[in-house]
């Protein structure tokens, strides 16, 4: 059985439809990547997990339970964390606080937490080093860092990650996957929304949406094989 | 707000733009004639008004320039002031002081009837004191971020109460200082009609204001700021404008109050008063010149109101022992809250309907392309579809853009490119 | 930095305090005491202020009839008969019920508005508030009675005076209940997960809610502990007014404590204490000099009238041109 | 003029009538606008229309006073013009005008505050105002064959809307008169309106500035300034005030200053000192009041005398009580003397303890001494019983001007009318000259105990 399936999902803004009839299956421990254009429907489809957006129609089963239009709060508790486009740290809270806010489901087990924090930081070492500085006063890096960091603190069983690497350096954003490839092993189920084709070396599966379907699915060794879909949807060369 | 997506951006209507209706000759005939049969009757019935409504009417006249000029301040630009009070008081006691002091036509010395001259020289000295108030505050207070102007406006409004009103040779004290009106507008009818007027001169100004590269450049500065600094618009220099015509429409307001009574006192520009005249704008419909006027107008005029409805005037002077008054504070404040949770558009959204086909537009409950609020019966629709619902903060950014682009002359812009580029500057900054 | 700003303030006023101490002929001057006394209670209502400010980014304009009708509700009771600490449970109690209502028929639906309808509509909670008083409790003045009395039942006096002050027991239970209160914030939004929370939501509401936090209930909490401060504020002071009367807090507490809080810096706790403390003896030490000095023949009230007030304004603005975060406001 | 000057002792910018006679057309002192004018200063004294009217004007203005007693007029207005209507024998008036009688009712409009700074409680009034018509109606008399019908307009305590209160009784109700009971600045605000469009006005007495020129305008008590050495007097003979520290607290307008004058005056000519004198905004609040309880305390001030709203004077002496002081506090007539106030100003502190305030009318526990027939009636405090008095005055008044009643003729027969008595009210007597028609007041002290006021002397007019 798939950790999370989809089927048939469909959802939008007002009465203006974005996702059309979406389905895919993630596996358990593995990392999965969602590519496509700007408008094809990556960031409504993480936004319909995790429960920010209620969805139209379909389903949506997680861990072998129907978890479709739940309340984003039992999703986090049942394992379902989003980390958001353009990181939204707490910007006026130091790094300690946006982890132990990131830790809420939790907050009565203070053994547990320091437990995660220790291993969070294990990931960025750098966020150790500005332990008590403001989130909004690091740079964009270790924003980014901060919030994948602090998505863990909930200990999901599968880890949404939007945009991650957008408007960061080539080398930030080598050392963001390498970190998310470690979370991986250690055990996270991922899935990225990415437009960053340097994603498709650390994926083992692939989608691409387009209009709010999907149009393409395999391993993601395979697509960086397949110039058509590399050049329409990811834009450049890997 | 924050859970905007990339999707969204290519959802604005940009390109939606709905093929322009034009009504048939018959369809321009029926509207000139609903019109001109309004105005007739409004005219009629204010002709023949009696001495008392006549009076009353000149109240809501001012209460309508006051509401034009908190309007400015809160429709326009975004902001709020909380010391309107300040301003239309400064302005009455200019101009009463104007007339009795130093032209010296004080009703102790046997002077009724101020001359014209005076009158009017009274009147723009008010003007010149709610546009030098609100240019010295704005300039202080509109270099500080987010809301303080509401809390500098505020303080400004207490020092106005317990200093400025206080200056006896200004106020002359709790007796109040006399402000005779000229034998031209010496009638309650002949004062209504010089209120109205000036009404209409002040909706003109705000209108051509709003039309011009300074007033859609304001408008753009409350949709979003990133935005219009993006076009190199100066926001604070075309802010300071809007709160400086403002403080013209305030003082004003403050002379055409003070000569109505023909004496102003300092408690009728109490710290309440500046409240309610904020509830006033609000219930009328932020930015909208029509519903601003209505609001006004309507919030001076209900204790009379109440008083023409024998029963409900019964009944509160006798069973509850009441003054009208009394009720407006409860009702005022009422009415604000359920506009903004409600009706979000005010009664300027309510009427729309009405004036839109007036000047010219199909007859609909549900205007195209004008992006309003949804209300809360709304949002509970869209919730029981299982709907999220989201604000309207895209569209009101590329709609200021469009004003922008205007405003600065910049044709080509795209809008996506620009909106992108304010997310991801906004981002860099945080 | 912090404490550069802190020992300049209390320099100033201690600068201020020799200054005028000297004209005044039967002991120390008693108008800086008076006015850190009022300050305080300023302060109590600057709490509020600063956690509905820290919660949601709101000025709260409703903050200051919390207290009134407390006030009204202590009154009513004691007048049934009731114990006074019953009125004052009743006080409480009714006064969390309004901040619920509060919260949920107008906050709530307004939670995703720009804040500047927030803000208006919080002035008509505030209006409509009055007007309730007024249509319900008439406009006249009435007596609320303090916790202990002043004089007790052979005519000494129940409290302290210090400088030449007397002060009341209600004043040192006011201080008291102020600087635990502030203590209790400091920590529950400095230690706790829900304070930490509540912050969140105030800095980005989208991310509290991936976070699994429902900003509802943060929302609720704010408000509900908004209304209790404002409901103790208005138990304790009331009765040092001497008359309770409809819009009681917000004529003569909330504008001071709301210029208070802004010096202090709007989302600091110490900084609403301390600027409440700033305005109280600016208001203090102003009336007193206002007709105690005097400039040619006249009094000085006469050439410049109201000069507390003149001065807390240009206090205010030298404090937000200089420093917008306020004195003790944060950088960011 | 000459009767108030001899009631009430010298009053600081106001002559005696004689001092600067006028007959019309005198040279010299009229200028070319027909304006009179004093030789020495080039002030205007006078107007033409006032001279045209017959008004016998004296001196005003700080600068031509020939007061004793220090003579520091301070903050004076400059321009309290004092004289009596009407100087010469005129005929009476035939004709004139009848508005506000119909067949057999009278209207007559009434103003006060029963919401502002100076409440009234509304009940009280709205029962109060009809009551001794009531009675009367039920007791089967009459005015000349008429009944009163009350027609009543709050004015929140402030002067621009009781023009529009009393405007609205005048031009939409129609009626006969006018009548102001309480507040200051109102009154002449209103009683200044009235005149101009020839309506008599009733009034409580409060200031007199701007007030005595106007021939419509008649004081049915005594006025600030004539209240102001009979205070004097009770604080010298009565309270020991020639060895105490004696102070005054009052609003800071300039209707207040010839009341605050002629206290401070006469207090200086008996002998007492007057060591604290402030003025506070109209606005103040709690604040004002703590720092000026602290003022009064840390001088030492053992009597102050309070020319405030009723509510600020509750929080003042309040204030003062939690410091643990409570001075000996006097004032002037109705609405600080009402039991209202004992209500909440007694409670918790006892705070006002003894104060004692000048009345027109006795204290409401007292009443069956003074007019059984008003607990008979239905009345059941003292705001009635006032309006009460008020009404029984009003009643003699319209009686006065006879059958035919017509404004014009109200006035004329009421300045040549005899003394006007009611038992409740100190005798009432008006002339050409003088309209201010109060001579006496009752002195009433605080009860706190029982929380209420107790009438100490009746009909007093010295100590």
């Amino acid at each position: 059985m798939s950790l999370l399936e989809v089927q048939e999902l469909s959802a939008g803004y007002g009465s203006l439809p974005v996702l059309q009839g979406l389905s895919f299956k993630i596996e358990e421990g593995e990392t999965a990547v969602l590519l496509g254009l700007n408008g094809a429907g990556k960031t409504t489809t993480v936004l319909c997990l995790a429960g920010l957006i209620k969805p139209w129609g379909g389903k949506i089963t997680f861990d072998g339970k129907n978890v479709t239009g739940w309340d984003p709060r039992k999703l986090v508790a049942e394992g379902i964390v989003l980390v958001p486009e353009g990181r939204h740290v707490f910007p006026e809270l130091t790094i300690a606080q946006n982890l132990r806010i990131g830790a809420w489901p939790y907050r009565r087990d203070r053994k547990h937490t320091r437990a995660i924090v220790e291993q969070a930081v294990e990931y960025f070492p750098r966020l150790q080093e500005r332990w008590t500085q403001l989130a909004g006063t690091l740079s964009g890096g270790e924003q980014q860092m901060l919030a994948i960091a602090r998505g863990l603190m909930a200990r999901p069983k599968i880890l949404l990650i939007d945009e991650s690497s957008l408007g960061l350096s080539p080398k930030l954003t080598k050392t963001v996957f390498e970190v998310v490839q470690k979370i991986n092993s250690d055990g996270t189920t991922v899935l990225m929304v990415e437009q960053n084709a340097g994603v498709l070396k650390i994926a083992d599966r692939a989608f691409v949406m387009e209009k709010g379907t999907l149009v393409y699915e395999g391993q993601g060794g395979e697509i960086l094989d397949h110039a058509e879909i590399r050049e329409a949807y990811l834009g450049a060369p890997a | 707000m924050s859970t905007q997506t990339d999707e969204t951006q290519t959802i604005s209507p940009v390109a939606s733009e709905p093929s322009r209706f034009r009504p048939s000759t018959r369809g321009w005939a029926i509207r000139l004639v609903v019109i001109a049969l309004l105005a007739v009757v409004t005219v009629w019935r204010v002709a023949t008004v009696q001495p008392l409504w006549a009076d009353h009417i000149s109240l809501a006249a001012i209460f309508a320039i006051i509401g034009l000029s908190l309007n400015i301040v809160l429709g326009y630009t975004g902001q709020v002031s909380l010391g309107h009070h300040a301003f239309v008081g400064l302005g009455a006691f200019i101009a009463a002081h104007h007339i009795t002091e130093r032209a010296g036509c004080a009703p102790e010395e046997g002077c009724i009837e101020s001359s014209l001259g005076t009158f009017s020289v009274a009147i723009l000295l008010a003007i010149l004191s709610g546009v030098i108030s609100a240019g010295l505050l704005g300039m202080v207070a509109l270099r500080i971020k987010g809301l303080y102007l509401a809390l500098i406006t505020l303080t400004y409004g207490f020092v106005a109460v317990n200093s400025i009103f206080e200056i006896s040779s200004l106020t002359r004290g709790g007796a109040g200082m006399p402000a005779p009106r000229p034998a031209t507008f010496f009638s309650d009818h002949k004062y209504m009609v010089l209120c109205l007027g000036l009404l209409g001169v002040c909706m003109f100004i705000d209108w051509r204001f709003l039309r011009s590269k300074m007033g859609r450049a304001v408008l753009a500065v409350k949709s979003s700021e990133a935005v219009a600094a993006s076009y190199a618009v100066n926001v604070t220099a075309y802010k300071l404008m809007a709160f400086m015509l403002s403080g013209a429409f305030a003082g004003l307001a403050g002379a055409l109050f003070a000569f109505r009574r023909q004496i102003v006192v300092a408690p009728d520009f109490s710290f309440s008063t500046a409240l309610l005249w904020v509830l006033m704008v609000v219930v009328g419909g932020l930015g909208s010149r029509l519903g601003v006027v209505i609001g006004s107008m309507f919030f001076a005029l209900f204790p009379f109101l109440i008083q023409l409805v024998g029963f409900l005037n019964d009944f509160l002077a006798n069973t509850l022992q009441r003054d009208p008054e009394e009720l407006t504070l409860v009702i005022g404040p009422f009415l604000a809250l359920l506009t903004m949770i409600q009706f979000p558009g005010g009664i300027a959204e309510q009427i729309s309907p009405i004036t839109r086909w007036l000047g010219g537009d199909r007859f609909t409950m549900h205007p195209e392309g004008k992006h309003h609020k949804p209300s809360l019966l709304q949002r509970r629709r869209a919730k029981k579809q299982g709907l999220e619902v989201h604000d309207d903060a895209e569209l009101v950014a590329t709609k200021s853009e469009d004003l922008l682009r205007d405003a600065a002359g910049e044709p080509d812009a795209a809008s996506t490119q620009t909106m992108a580029a304010v997310d991801s500057s906004e981002e860099v900054k945080s | 930095m912090r404490t550069t700003i802190v020992s300049a303030v209390l320099v100033v006023l201690l600068g201020l305090g020799l200054l005028v101490g000297a004209g005044v002929e039967n002991g120390p001057n008693p108008f800086i005491t008076l006015g850190v006394m009022n300050g305080a209670v300023f302060g109590l209502v600057a709490l509020g202020l600063v956690l509905v400010y820290k919660g949601t980014r709101v000025f709260n304009f409703a903050q200051g009839e919390f207290g009134t009708i407390a006030a009204y509700l202590l009154f009513l009771s004691i007048n049934r008969g009731w114990p006074y600490w019953v009125g004052i449970l009743v006080a409480l109690a009714g006064t969390v019920l309004i901040g619920l209502v509060l919260e949920r028929g107008v906050i709530r639906p307004l939670i995703n508005a720009p804040r500047i309808n927030v803000l208006v509509a919080t002035i008509a909670a505030a209006l409509f508030m009055i007007g309730m008083e007024i249509l319900i409790a008439r406009i006249e003045p009435r007596s609320l009675s303090p916790i202990i009395a002043a004089v007790d039942s052979s005519g000494n006096p129940n409290g302290v005076t210090v400088f030449n002050l007397p002060i009341e027991p209600q004043r040192l239970i006011a201080l008291g209940v102020l600087l635990s209160l502030g203590g209790v914030l400091a920590w529950f939004f400095s230690k706790t997960d829900l304070g930490l929370a509540v912050l969140a939501t105030s800095q980005d509401a989208f991310a509290t809610r991936v976070m699994g936090i429902g900003i509802e209930r943060m929302s609720r909490f704010i408000w509900v502990s908004a209304a209790l401060l404002g409901a103790i504020a208005g138990i304790l002071y009331v009765p040092l007014t001497g008359a309770l009367t409809p819009a009681v807090m917000t004529s003569n507490i909330l504008i001071p404590a709301f210029t208070g809080a802004v010096i202090g810096g709007m989302t600091s706790l110490p900084g609403a204490f301390v600027g409440g403390i700033v305005i109280g003896v600016v208001q203090s030490v102003g009336l007193w000099a206002g007709g105690h000095f005097t400039i040619g023949e006249k009094a000085l009230q006469e050439v410049i009238p109201g000069v507390e007030q003149v001065t807390i304004l240009l206090v205010l603005l030298a404090v937000l041109l200089s420093r917008p975060q306020g004195l003790l406001g944060k950088e960011a | 003029m000459l009767m108030v000057a001899a009631a009430c002792g010298q009053k600081p910018g106001v002559v005696d009538s004689t001092a600067v006679t006028t007959a019309s057309g005198e040279e010299g002192v009229i200028d070319s606008s027909g304006n009179l004018i004093d030789p020495e200063t080039g002030e205007v004294l006078a107007t033409a229309e006032e001279l045209a009217s017959g008004s016998e004007t004296t001196g005003g203005g700080g600068t031509t006073t020939t007061t004793t007693g220090g003579g520091s007029s301070t903050d004076d207005g400059g321009s309290d013009t004092a004289a009596g209507p009407s100087g010469g024998e005129e005929p009476a008036p035939s004709g004139g005008d009848s508005t506000g009688v119909e067949g057999d009712t009278i209207k007559i409009g009434i103003h006060a505050p029963i919401t502002g700074a100076a409440p009234v409680p509304s009940q009280s009034f709205d029962k109060g105002k009809d009551l001794y018509w009531e009675y009367l109606r039920n007791s089967n008399q009459s005015i000349n064959g008429r009944n009163v019908e009350v027609v009543f307009r709050n004015d929140n305590y402030n002067p621009s809307q009781a023009v529009a209160a009393c405007r609205e009784m005048v031009e939409d109700e129609k009626v006969f008169l006018l009548v102001g009971i309480a507040g200051t600045d109102q009154i002449q605000a209103c009683a200044r309106y009235a005149a101009s469009v020839g309506v008599p006005y009733v009034s409580a007495g409060v200031t007199e500035i701007g007030l005595t020129t106007l021939r419509n305008y008649f004081a049915i008590w005594m006025t600030y300034p004539q209240q102001g050495p009979l205070l004097a007097d009770l604080l010298v003979t009565k309270l020991g005030a020639k060895n105490e520290k004696n102070g005054m607290v009052r609003f800071n307008t300039p209707t207040f200053t010839d009341g605050h004058d002629a206290w401070v005056s006469a207090m200086e000519e008996a002998g007492a000192s007057v060591d604290y004198d402030r003025a506070v905004s109209k606005t103040a609040g709690t604040s004002e009041a703590q720092t000026i309880a602290t003022e009064l305390r840390t001088q030492g001030i053992e009597n102050v005398h309070v020319l405030v709203s009723p509510t600020f004077f509750i929080q003042l002496a309040q204030t003062a009580a939690n410091q643990q002081y409570k001075p000996q506090y006097v004032g002037y007539g109705l609405t600080k003397g009402l039991d209202t106030v004992a209500n909440v100003a007694c409670k918790n502190s006892q705070s006002i303890q003894n104060a004692r305030f000048l009345s027109p009318f006795p204290a409401f526990f007292d009443s069956n001494r003074f007019d059984p027939d008003f607990r008979k009636a239905g009345g059941t405090d003292d705001i009635m019983f006032g309006l009460w008095g008020s009404s029984k005055v009003i009643a003699t008044m319209l009686k006065n001007a006879g059958k035919d009643l017509t404004r014009e003729g109200f006035i004329y027969a009421n300045e040549r009318a005899s003394t006007i008595k009611t038992g409740v009210f100190p005798d009432v007597k008006f002339s050409s000259s003088d309209h201010l028609g109060g001579s006496a007041m009752h002195l009433l002290r605080a009860d706190c105990p029982n929380n209420r006021f107790v009438t100490e002397q009746a009909f007093v007019s010295d100590f």
